[in-house]
Protein backbone atom coordinates (compact mmCIF):
# COMPACT_ATOMS: atom_id res chain seq x y z
CA UNK A 1 0.00 0.00 0.00
CA UNK A 2 1.27 3.61 -0.47
CA UNK A 3 -0.20 6.36 2.02
CA UNK A 4 -1.54 9.48 -0.07
CA UNK A 5 -1.49 12.85 2.19
CA UNK A 6 -3.72 16.10 0.82
CA UNK A 7 -3.11 19.42 2.79
CA UNK A 8 -3.69 22.92 2.99
CA UNK A 9 -6.80 23.65 0.13
CA UNK A 10 -6.14 20.42 -1.31
CA UNK A 11 -7.51 18.89 1.49
CA UNK A 12 -11.03 20.22 1.30
CA UNK A 13 -11.16 18.36 -2.22
CA UNK A 14 -10.12 14.95 -0.91
CA UNK A 15 -8.94 12.38 2.04
CA UNK A 16 -6.08 11.26 2.60
CA UNK A 17 -6.04 7.46 1.50
CA UNK A 18 -4.43 4.17 1.62
CA UNK A 19 -3.95 2.87 -2.47
CA UNK A 20 -2.53 -0.01 -4.19
CA UNK A 21 -1.11 1.49 -7.37
CA UNK A 22 -1.51 0.44 -10.44
CA UNK A 23 1.12 -1.39 -12.03
CA UNK A 24 1.65 2.06 -14.19
CA UNK A 25 1.89 4.45 -11.48
CA UNK A 26 5.75 3.98 -10.96
CA UNK A 27 6.50 7.95 -9.74
CA UNK A 28 4.99 10.88 -8.50
CA UNK A 29 3.95 12.41 -11.66
CA UNK A 30 1.99 9.37 -12.82
CA UNK A 31 0.72 9.54 -9.34
CA UNK A 32 -0.46 12.48 -9.96
CA UNK A 33 -2.17 11.81 -13.16
CA UNK A 34 -4.13 9.15 -12.44
CA UNK A 35 -5.75 11.07 -9.03
CA UNK A 36 -6.27 13.41 -11.49
CA UNK A 37 -8.28 11.07 -14.12
CA UNK A 38 -10.52 10.00 -11.07
CA UNK A 39 -11.29 13.37 -9.53
CA UNK A 40 -11.59 16.36 -12.14
CA UNK A 41 -11.83 18.63 -9.43
CA UNK A 42 -8.88 17.45 -7.66
CA UNK A 43 -7.19 17.46 -10.92
CA UNK A 44 -7.81 21.06 -11.40
CA UNK A 45 -6.35 21.26 -7.78
CA UNK A 46 -3.22 19.55 -8.56
CA UNK A 47 -2.43 21.53 -11.66
CA UNK A 48 -1.93 24.15 -9.84
CA UNK A 49 1.01 26.25 -9.70
CA UNK A 50 2.50 26.26 -6.51
CA UNK A 51 1.41 22.53 -5.13
CA UNK A 52 4.39 20.67 -3.90
CA UNK A 53 5.17 16.89 -3.53
CA UNK A 54 6.73 15.45 -0.24
CA UNK A 55 7.74 12.23 -0.51
CA UNK A 56 8.13 10.38 2.68
CA UNK A 57 8.37 13.73 4.56
CA UNK A 58 10.41 15.51 2.34
CA UNK A 59 9.74 17.83 -0.58
CA UNK A 60 10.83 16.65 -4.00
CA UNK A 61 12.27 18.86 -6.14
CA UNK A 62 11.39 16.68 -9.08
CA UNK A 63 8.91 14.08 -9.46
CA UNK A 64 10.55 10.64 -8.09
CA UNK A 65 9.89 7.04 -7.85
CA UNK A 66 7.24 5.96 -5.83
CA UNK A 67 5.80 2.23 -4.42
CA UNK A 68 4.54 0.53 -1.48
CA UNK A 69 5.44 1.45 1.62
CA UNK A 70 6.00 5.23 0.76
CA UNK A 71 4.24 8.22 2.07
CA UNK A 72 3.23 10.21 -0.98
CA UNK A 73 2.12 14.10 0.43
CA UNK A 74 0.66 17.08 -2.08
CA UNK A 75 0.91 20.70 -0.36
CA UNK A 76 -0.81 23.26 -1.29
CA UNK A 77 1.75 26.75 -0.99
CA UNK A 78 2.83 26.63 2.39
CA UNK A 79 1.36 29.40 4.85
CA UNK A 80 2.50 29.42 8.30
CA UNK A 81 3.75 32.12 11.18
CA UNK B 1 25.86 25.77 18.51
CA UNK B 2 22.55 27.21 20.16
CA UNK B 3 20.66 25.90 22.56
CA UNK B 4 16.92 24.87 20.03
CA UNK B 5 13.52 24.16 21.55
CA UNK B 6 10.88 23.60 18.63
CA UNK B 7 7.61 22.79 19.22
CA UNK B 8 4.08 22.40 17.75
CA UNK B 9 0.97 22.69 20.19
CA UNK B 10 -2.45 21.64 19.75
CA UNK B 11 -3.18 23.57 22.79
CA UNK B 12 -2.98 27.36 23.15
CA UNK B 13 0.11 28.56 24.70
CA UNK B 14 1.13 31.61 26.80
CA UNK B 15 4.04 33.64 25.08
CA UNK B 16 4.97 35.57 28.13
CA UNK B 17 5.52 32.25 29.84
CA UNK B 18 7.34 30.58 27.67
CA UNK B 19 9.25 33.62 27.43
CA UNK B 20 10.52 34.03 31.01
CA UNK B 21 11.25 30.04 31.00
CA UNK B 22 13.42 31.00 27.89
CA UNK B 23 14.96 33.90 29.50
CA UNK B 24 15.63 32.37 32.95
CA UNK B 25 17.59 29.41 30.84
CA UNK B 26 20.18 31.79 29.48
CA UNK B 27 23.66 32.43 30.86
CA UNK B 28 25.69 34.65 28.07
CA UNK B 29 23.10 36.72 26.20
CA UNK B 30 22.50 40.41 26.54
CA UNK B 31 19.77 40.56 24.16
CA UNK B 32 16.31 38.84 23.43
CA UNK B 33 14.11 39.33 20.63
CA UNK B 34 10.96 37.84 20.74
CA UNK B 35 7.95 37.40 17.42
CA UNK B 36 4.62 36.59 18.72
CA UNK B 37 2.17 36.40 16.02
CA UNK B 38 -1.86 36.72 17.14
CA UNK B 39 -4.70 35.88 15.04
CA UNK B 40 -6.14 39.20 14.12
CA UNK B 41 -9.82 39.42 14.46
CA UNK B 42 -11.03 43.14 13.20
CA UNK B 43 -10.47 43.36 9.51
CA UNK B 44 -13.21 46.05 7.66
CA UNK B 45 -16.37 44.90 7.32
CA UNK B 46 -15.49 40.92 7.09
CA UNK B 47 -14.14 39.96 10.37
CA UNK B 48 -12.10 37.23 11.04
CA UNK B 49 -13.94 34.73 13.45
CA UNK B 50 -11.58 31.75 13.58
CA UNK B 51 -8.10 30.26 11.77
CA UNK B 52 -7.54 27.26 11.08
CA UNK B 53 -3.97 25.43 10.94
CA UNK B 54 -3.00 22.67 9.30
CA UNK B 55 0.22 20.78 9.78
CA UNK B 56 1.91 17.67 8.78
CA UNK B 57 2.66 15.54 11.95
CA UNK B 58 6.40 14.70 12.20
CA UNK B 59 7.37 16.76 9.00
CA UNK B 60 6.69 19.88 10.61
CA UNK B 61 8.33 19.44 13.71
CA UNK B 62 11.54 18.53 11.55
CA UNK B 63 11.09 21.38 9.42
CA UNK B 64 11.04 24.12 11.93
CA UNK B 65 13.95 22.28 13.89
CA UNK B 66 16.08 22.28 10.62
CA UNK B 67 14.81 26.24 9.90
CA UNK B 68 15.77 27.09 13.48
CA UNK B 69 19.22 25.11 13.08
CA UNK B 70 19.78 26.87 9.54
CA UNK B 71 18.95 30.35 11.54
CA UNK B 72 21.71 29.27 14.72
CA UNK B 73 24.03 28.51 12.17
CA UNK B 74 24.26 31.88 10.60
CA UNK B 75 24.16 33.95 13.76
CA UNK B 76 25.86 33.74 17.08
CA UNK B 77 23.07 32.54 19.25
CA UNK B 78 22.57 31.28 22.80
CA UNK B 79 19.18 29.80 22.39
CA UNK B 80 16.32 30.04 19.61
CA UNK B 81 12.84 28.74 20.40
CA UNK B 82 9.79 28.98 18.43
CA UNK B 83 6.16 27.48 19.42
CA UNK B 84 3.88 27.35 16.53
CA UNK B 85 0.06 26.70 17.14
CA UNK B 86 -1.95 24.21 15.65
CA UNK B 87 -5.98 23.40 14.83
CA UNK B 88 -8.34 26.53 15.38
CA UNK B 89 -8.01 29.12 17.32
CA UNK B 90 -10.44 31.99 18.24
CA UNK B 91 -9.40 36.16 17.31
CA UNK B 92 -6.50 37.34 19.80
CA UNK B 93 -4.87 34.10 20.14
CA UNK B 94 -1.29 33.52 19.82
CA UNK B 95 -0.62 31.37 16.82
CA UNK B 96 3.42 31.43 17.19
CA UNK B 97 6.14 32.70 19.21
CA UNK B 98 9.88 32.56 18.40
CA UNK B 99 12.48 33.84 20.40
CA UNK B 100 16.43 34.44 19.65
CA UNK B 101 18.71 35.15 22.12
CA UNK B 102 22.31 36.54 21.13
CA UNK B 103 25.13 38.20 22.94
CA UNK B 104 24.28 41.14 21.12
CA UNK B 105 21.34 43.05 19.56
CA UNK B 106 21.79 42.88 16.03
CA UNK B 107 22.54 39.53 15.96
CA UNK B 108 19.00 38.09 17.95
CA UNK B 109 16.64 41.02 15.75
CA UNK B 110 17.87 39.27 12.41
CA UNK B 111 17.62 35.92 13.59
CA UNK B 112 14.25 36.34 15.10
CA UNK B 113 13.37 38.04 11.75
CA UNK B 114 14.92 35.46 9.47
CA UNK B 115 13.17 32.55 11.25
CA UNK B 116 10.06 33.94 10.81
CA UNK B 117 10.33 34.55 7.63
CA UNK B 118 10.93 31.04 7.05
CA UNK B 119 8.37 30.18 8.82
CA UNK B 120 5.96 32.53 7.02
CA UNK B 121 7.00 30.75 3.78
CA UNK B 122 9.02 27.06 4.51
CA UNK B 123 7.62 25.26 7.09
CA UNK B 124 4.60 22.84 6.18
CA UNK B 125 1.66 25.05 7.88
CA UNK B 126 -1.73 25.81 6.26
CA UNK B 127 -3.58 28.29 7.08
CA UNK B 128 -7.66 28.35 6.48
CA UNK B 129 -9.79 31.63 7.65
CA UNK B 130 -13.24 31.55 8.66
CA UNK B 131 -14.82 34.60 7.84
CA UNK B 132 -18.40 35.70 8.11
CA UNK B 133 -18.33 35.21 4.38
CA UNK B 134 -17.16 31.85 4.62
CA UNK B 135 -13.76 30.27 4.99
CA UNK B 136 -10.44 31.03 2.96
CA UNK B 137 -7.17 29.24 2.53
CA UNK B 138 -4.64 31.78 3.33
CA UNK B 139 -1.35 31.61 0.97
CA UNK B 140 1.90 33.66 1.02
CA UNK B 141 1.75 36.74 -0.30
CA UNK B 142 4.61 37.56 -3.17
CA UNK B 143 6.12 39.85 -0.62
CA UNK B 144 6.43 36.50 1.63
CA UNK B 145 8.44 34.43 -0.30
CA UNK B 146 10.41 37.65 -1.08
CA UNK B 147 11.21 38.39 2.81
CA UNK B 148 12.52 34.40 2.86
CA UNK B 149 14.73 34.82 -0.04
CA UNK B 150 16.79 37.69 1.97
CA UNK B 151 18.34 35.25 3.54
CA UNK B 152 19.49 32.77 0.82
CA UNK B 153 22.95 32.48 0.11
CA UNK B 154 23.87 34.43 -2.53
CA UNK B 155 21.24 36.28 -3.02
CA UNK B 156 22.08 40.39 -3.24
CA UNK C 1 -0.82 57.77 15.93
CA UNK C 2 -0.26 55.01 18.20
CA UNK C 3 -0.83 54.67 21.85
CA UNK C 4 3.00 55.63 24.03
CA UNK C 5 3.87 54.45 26.66
CA UNK C 6 7.42 55.24 27.49
CA UNK C 7 8.70 54.92 31.64
CA UNK C 8 12.17 54.87 33.07
CA UNK C 9 12.22 53.18 36.51
CA UNK C 10 14.82 52.72 38.73
CA UNK C 11 12.85 49.26 40.64
CA UNK C 12 13.47 46.24 39.02
CA UNK C 13 10.97 45.43 36.01
CA UNK C 14 9.48 41.87 34.82
CA UNK C 15 9.69 41.99 31.18
CA UNK C 16 7.19 39.40 30.59
CA UNK C 17 4.74 41.28 32.91
CA UNK C 18 5.16 44.58 30.97
CA UNK C 19 4.57 42.20 27.89
CA UNK C 20 1.83 40.62 28.61
CA UNK C 21 -0.47 43.73 30.15
CA UNK C 22 1.20 45.16 26.89
CA UNK C 23 -0.19 42.28 24.47
CA UNK C 24 -3.61 42.39 26.23
CA UNK C 25 -4.37 46.10 25.29
CA UNK C 26 -3.79 45.25 21.35
CA UNK C 27 -7.08 45.26 19.44
CA UNK C 28 -5.60 45.46 15.80
CA UNK C 29 -2.26 43.84 15.79
CA UNK C 30 -1.25 40.77 14.28
CA UNK C 31 2.68 41.22 15.05
CA UNK C 32 4.67 41.78 18.64
CA UNK C 33 8.26 42.37 18.29
CA UNK C 34 9.97 42.83 22.04
CA UNK C 35 13.11 43.54 22.96
CA UNK C 36 14.69 42.79 26.30
CA UNK C 37 18.08 43.64 27.42
CA UNK C 38 19.87 42.51 29.87
CA UNK C 39 23.21 42.86 31.72
CA UNK C 40 25.64 40.69 30.45
CA UNK C 41 27.47 39.17 33.47
CA UNK C 42 30.00 36.49 31.73
CA UNK C 43 32.68 38.16 30.02
CA UNK C 44 35.75 36.54 29.71
CA UNK C 45 38.24 36.90 32.60
CA UNK C 46 36.85 39.97 33.60
CA UNK C 47 33.52 39.66 34.32
CA UNK C 48 30.91 42.61 35.04
CA UNK C 49 29.92 42.67 39.12
CA UNK C 50 27.05 45.65 38.59
CA UNK C 51 25.90 47.70 36.13
CA UNK C 52 25.54 51.31 37.19
CA UNK C 53 22.98 53.25 34.47
CA UNK C 54 22.16 57.34 34.65
CA UNK C 55 19.80 59.20 33.58
CA UNK C 56 19.34 62.85 33.38
CA UNK C 57 15.43 63.11 34.82
CA UNK C 58 13.20 65.15 33.18
CA UNK C 59 15.10 64.87 30.20
CA UNK C 60 15.47 61.00 29.70
CA UNK C 61 11.65 60.63 30.05
CA UNK C 62 11.17 63.26 27.63
CA UNK C 63 13.66 61.93 24.88
CA UNK C 64 11.96 58.20 25.40
CA UNK C 65 8.64 59.80 24.23
CA UNK C 66 9.93 61.67 21.32
CA UNK C 67 12.02 58.63 20.25
CA UNK C 68 9.34 56.55 20.52
CA UNK C 69 7.27 58.75 18.60
CA UNK C 70 9.59 59.36 15.84
CA UNK C 71 8.80 55.62 15.70
CA UNK C 72 5.16 55.31 15.80
CA UNK C 73 5.80 58.55 13.26
CA UNK C 74 7.45 55.68 10.72
CA UNK C 75 5.68 52.77 10.61
CA UNK C 76 2.00 51.65 10.77
CA UNK C 77 2.10 50.56 14.74
CA UNK C 78 -0.92 49.78 17.21
CA UNK C 79 1.38 50.62 20.27
CA UNK C 80 4.77 50.95 21.43
CA UNK C 81 6.62 50.44 24.89
CA UNK C 82 9.32 51.24 26.28
CA UNK C 83 10.96 50.61 29.85
CA UNK C 84 14.35 51.38 30.50
CA UNK C 85 15.86 50.83 33.75
CA UNK C 86 18.54 52.98 35.86
CA UNK C 87 20.37 52.46 39.26
CA UNK C 88 22.46 49.62 39.99
CA UNK C 89 21.71 46.07 38.04
CA UNK C 90 23.13 42.64 39.05
CA UNK C 91 24.24 40.35 36.45
CA UNK C 92 21.37 39.56 34.34
CA UNK C 93 18.69 41.68 35.28
CA UNK C 94 16.95 43.25 32.37
CA UNK C 95 18.09 46.76 31.51
CA UNK C 96 15.29 47.93 28.78
CA UNK C 97 12.16 46.25 27.27
CA UNK C 98 10.99 47.72 24.25
CA UNK C 99 7.44 46.32 22.50
CA UNK C 100 6.13 47.20 19.37
CA UNK C 101 2.72 46.30 17.86
CA UNK C 102 1.45 46.60 14.35
CA UNK C 103 -0.97 45.21 12.19
CA UNK C 104 1.81 42.97 9.96
CA UNK C 105 5.11 41.39 11.17
CA UNK C 106 7.97 43.85 9.03
CA UNK C 107 6.58 46.96 10.89
CA UNK C 108 6.86 45.73 14.04
CA UNK C 109 10.30 44.41 13.57
CA UNK C 110 12.03 47.54 11.81
CA UNK C 111 10.17 49.69 14.79
CA UNK C 112 11.67 47.90 17.87
CA UNK C 113 15.26 47.74 15.89
CA UNK C 114 14.75 51.52 15.32
CA UNK C 115 13.77 52.48 18.60
CA UNK C 116 16.45 50.12 20.32
CA UNK C 117 18.92 51.96 18.17
CA UNK C 118 17.86 55.01 19.12
CA UNK C 119 17.93 54.00 22.68
CA UNK C 120 21.31 52.62 22.27
CA UNK C 121 23.06 56.08 21.06
CA UNK C 122 20.02 59.04 21.20
CA UNK C 123 18.49 59.10 24.87
CA UNK C 124 20.47 59.81 27.47
CA UNK C 125 21.13 56.69 29.66
CA UNK C 126 25.09 56.82 30.86
CA UNK C 127 26.29 52.85 31.63
CA UNK C 128 28.93 52.03 34.02
CA UNK C 129 30.24 48.97 33.96
CA UNK C 130 31.48 48.11 37.41
CA UNK C 131 34.45 44.76 36.50
CA UNK C 132 36.71 42.91 39.16
CA UNK C 133 39.08 45.40 37.72
CA UNK C 134 37.49 48.32 38.73
CA UNK C 135 35.10 50.33 36.66
CA UNK C 136 34.62 51.48 32.90
CA UNK C 137 32.37 53.69 31.15
CA UNK C 138 30.68 52.62 28.44
CA UNK C 139 30.09 54.68 25.11
CA UNK C 140 28.46 54.00 22.01
CA UNK C 141 30.87 51.76 19.51
CA UNK C 142 31.18 53.22 16.02
CA UNK C 143 28.43 50.69 14.87
CA UNK C 144 25.72 51.97 17.67
CA UNK C 145 26.02 55.89 15.90
CA UNK C 146 25.92 54.07 12.40
CA UNK C 147 22.95 51.89 13.48
CA UNK C 148 21.29 54.65 14.65
CA UNK C 149 21.87 57.30 11.24
CA UNK C 150 20.49 53.81 9.39
CA UNK C 151 16.99 55.53 10.30
CA UNK C 152 18.16 58.95 9.48
CA UNK C 153 15.75 60.74 7.06
CA UNK C 154 17.55 60.88 3.29
CA UNK C 155 19.86 58.38 4.59
CA UNK C 156 20.92 55.97 1.38
CA UNK D 1 21.79 81.01 39.94
CA UNK D 2 22.38 79.19 37.30
CA UNK D 3 22.26 75.19 37.39
CA UNK D 4 24.90 73.14 36.17
CA UNK D 5 25.28 69.50 36.11
CA UNK D 6 27.49 66.32 34.29
CA UNK D 7 26.35 63.13 33.39
CA UNK D 8 28.26 59.90 32.33
CA UNK D 9 32.05 60.05 32.75
CA UNK D 10 32.08 63.60 33.68
CA UNK D 11 29.57 63.23 37.05
CA UNK D 12 33.24 61.04 38.41
CA UNK D 13 35.06 64.47 37.96
CA UNK D 14 32.30 67.25 39.08
CA UNK D 15 28.83 67.46 41.55
CA UNK D 16 25.72 69.51 40.43
CA UNK D 17 25.75 73.14 41.44
CA UNK D 18 24.16 76.15 41.71
CA UNK D 19 26.16 79.05 40.65
CA UNK D 20 26.27 82.68 40.14
CA UNK D 21 27.84 83.44 36.84
CA UNK D 22 30.71 86.06 36.33
CA UNK D 23 30.10 88.78 34.31
CA UNK D 24 31.45 87.82 31.54
CA UNK D 25 30.34 84.37 31.43
CA UNK D 26 27.71 84.78 29.49
CA UNK D 27 26.86 81.53 27.01
CA UNK D 28 27.76 77.86 27.19
CA UNK D 29 31.14 78.13 25.27
CA UNK D 30 32.12 80.72 28.01
CA UNK D 31 31.25 78.46 31.21
CA UNK D 32 32.98 75.73 29.76
CA UNK D 33 35.92 77.56 29.78
CA UNK D 34 35.48 79.04 32.78
CA UNK D 35 34.96 75.29 34.33
CA UNK D 36 37.89 74.35 32.59
CA UNK D 37 40.19 77.28 34.47
CA UNK D 38 38.51 76.01 37.71
CA UNK D 39 39.65 72.33 37.12
CA UNK D 40 41.89 71.35 34.83
CA UNK D 41 41.09 67.41 34.51
CA UNK D 42 37.54 68.31 34.54
CA UNK D 43 38.60 71.23 31.84
CA UNK D 44 40.56 67.88 30.29
CA UNK D 45 37.31 65.94 30.21
CA UNK D 46 35.12 68.66 29.26
CA UNK D 47 37.27 68.88 26.34
CA UNK D 48 37.33 65.40 24.83
CA UNK D 49 35.08 65.04 21.72
CA UNK D 50 31.46 63.69 22.11
CA UNK D 51 30.88 66.14 24.68
CA UNK D 52 27.34 67.14 24.38
CA UNK D 53 25.86 70.68 26.43
CA UNK D 54 22.10 70.63 26.66
CA UNK D 55 20.14 74.31 28.06
CA UNK D 56 17.27 73.33 30.00
CA UNK D 57 17.30 69.89 29.14
CA UNK D 58 17.56 70.81 25.40
CA UNK D 59 20.86 69.47 23.67
CA UNK D 60 22.38 72.40 21.56
CA UNK D 61 23.52 72.29 18.48
CA UNK D 62 26.04 75.11 19.03
CA UNK D 63 26.90 77.22 21.74
CA UNK D 64 23.92 79.04 23.32
CA UNK D 65 23.62 82.19 25.67
CA UNK D 66 22.86 81.30 29.11
CA UNK D 67 22.26 83.09 32.24
CA UNK D 68 20.32 83.41 35.86
CA UNK D 69 17.51 80.46 36.18
CA UNK D 70 19.00 78.27 33.47
CA UNK D 71 20.13 75.11 33.73
CA UNK D 72 23.39 73.28 31.75
CA UNK D 73 24.08 70.47 31.06
CA UNK D 74 27.84 68.69 30.42
CA UNK D 75 27.07 65.36 28.72
CA UNK D 76 29.36 62.55 28.27
CA UNK D 77 28.16 60.21 25.03
CA UNK D 78 25.33 58.48 25.33
CA UNK D 79 24.86 55.09 25.75
CA UNK D 80 21.64 53.27 26.83
CA UNK D 81 20.07 50.42 25.92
Amino acid sequence: MTRILFFGRLSDLAEAEDVSLPADVTDTEALRGWLSARDARLGEALARPGIKVALNQAILPAPAPVGPGDEVAFLSPLSGG
Amino acid sequence: MARIDARVTRNPFDPETEEAAFRASLVRSGALVAFTGMVRGEDGSDPVTALELQHYPGMTEAAMRERAEAVAARFDLEAVLAVHRVGRLAPGEPIVLVACAAPHRRAAFEAADMLMDFLKSRAPFWKKEHRESGPVWIEPRSEDYEDARRWDEGTP
